[in-house]
């Protein structure tokens, strides 16, 4: 399956990524499950992702929680807490 | 409803006669304007840069005005959101409602904006003397929220 | 503080300006628009004509600020009230509050709102088809007010 | 004492007065009596001031209550619930 996301905020610098297309295998895919394939990326990706840092998860521009099912061609969205206002 | 995310300023009077004008059935608008403070949490704020996820963005503040008109007997709702860099005395944002009575208007009113605080994907990096940094949620922001869940 | 009562009309947009333009430290101004409906308990409305008490009038509105300004944390307030004879679309009432921070402002701007209708001696009578008729005071006013003194 | 009373509204329209200069004797006045000192004056003084009409008093522009004591020199009025706003 294919999959795009996208990185806001603070994710975005850390990362240096602001989105990416990504091809996965077809195996029931979670938010977290989703995070902690790339959390093996990198040890500045693990921190972003799985470490202490507050990150939220958006499928299809909703806001949803880590157990969220993540299906083909879904944009997914990883961000720090929001701070508008 | 009116809900726009833009680099510009907005005219806060244009926009609050927008919700009354050519509505006879109108009584009551309340509005809340953000504005960039000089200080904030004790640093002096140079600039205030706000970034977005374009398209959720939208989405989610179509979607508190939604909300807010399935909980009370309003009119109509305006959100505006300005992203981009900003500077103190700079508006940020605009909730305004329209209903036949007050208590309506401003029950929504603040609702918009708790939910605002907690769900539209916006964030804020401010660049002091010393440096930029983003700037962390506020607990009192979720705490605002979850009073309306009762 | 700003405390006006008259006959003319005002300016919303300049009104909220006035209360955050070079006030660096004002994160928040929140404000209540009153206008002239066309219809009131199923009466088509002509006009609205408001008389009040000179005077006495513009010190309650004064006391209403301050009783604000001892219970929250707020920086300024305009009140502005219209009198004389109004139309259904006509703007009466202005009541704007500025602080640094979102909760205060709004909580300010109710209870001045809701101090008003129960203690700024004004009065409405409305003319319709069938006539002239002073307005009764409403009993969910007195309760809006009475919430405060909790 | 001389005092100075101010009528508004629906009290102002059907009683025909908006203002008027009193002079009493000198005893201890307060807004009750000075309600059913004017509600003798008629039949519609009595049911506009003493009637089942809600009645407000203020004393130099402080809303008070029925045992308020009004001095010399002071400025009384009366008039109907509020409904401004």
């Amino acid at each position: 399956m294919k999959i795009k996301i996208f990185y806001f905020a603070r994710l975005k610098e850390t990362l240096k990524f602001s989105t990416e297309d990504l091809e996965l295998p077809d195996e029931t895919l979670t938010i977290l499950k989703l995070k902690a394939l790339l959390a093996q990326r990198s040890d500045t990706w693990h921190e972003m992702l799985m470490g202490k840092l507050k990150v939220r998860g958006a499928i299809n521009h909703e806001l949803v929680d880590d157990l969220a099912t993540i299906h083909d061609g879904d944009e997914v969205a990883f961000f720090p807490p929001v701070t508008g206002g | 409803m009116t809900v726009r995310v833009q680099t510009q300023d907005f005219d806060v009077g244009f926009e609050i006669n927008q919700l009354r004008v050519a509505r006879p059935d109108v009584g009551a608008v309340v509005s809340f304007v953000g504005q960039v403070r000089d200080l904030n949490d004790g640093n002096t704020i140079a600039t205030l840069t706000l970034e977005h996820y374009p398209g959720m963005t939208e989405k989610s503040l179509e979607a508190i005005v939604n909300q807010a008109k399935s909980r009370w007997n309003i009119m109509d709702a305006t959100i505006i959101h300005r992203v981009g860099t900003l500077q103190p005395l700079d508006q940020i944002v605009l909730v305004a409602v329209s209903s036949a009575h007050r208590n309506e208007a401003f029950s929504a009113c603040e609702f918009m904006m708790d939910y605002l605080k907690t769900e539209a994907p916006f964030w804020k990096k401010e660049a002091t003397a010393e440096g930029e940094q983003w700037l962390e949620a506020k607990e009192t922001d979720e705490t605002a929220r979850k009073r309306w869940e009762k």
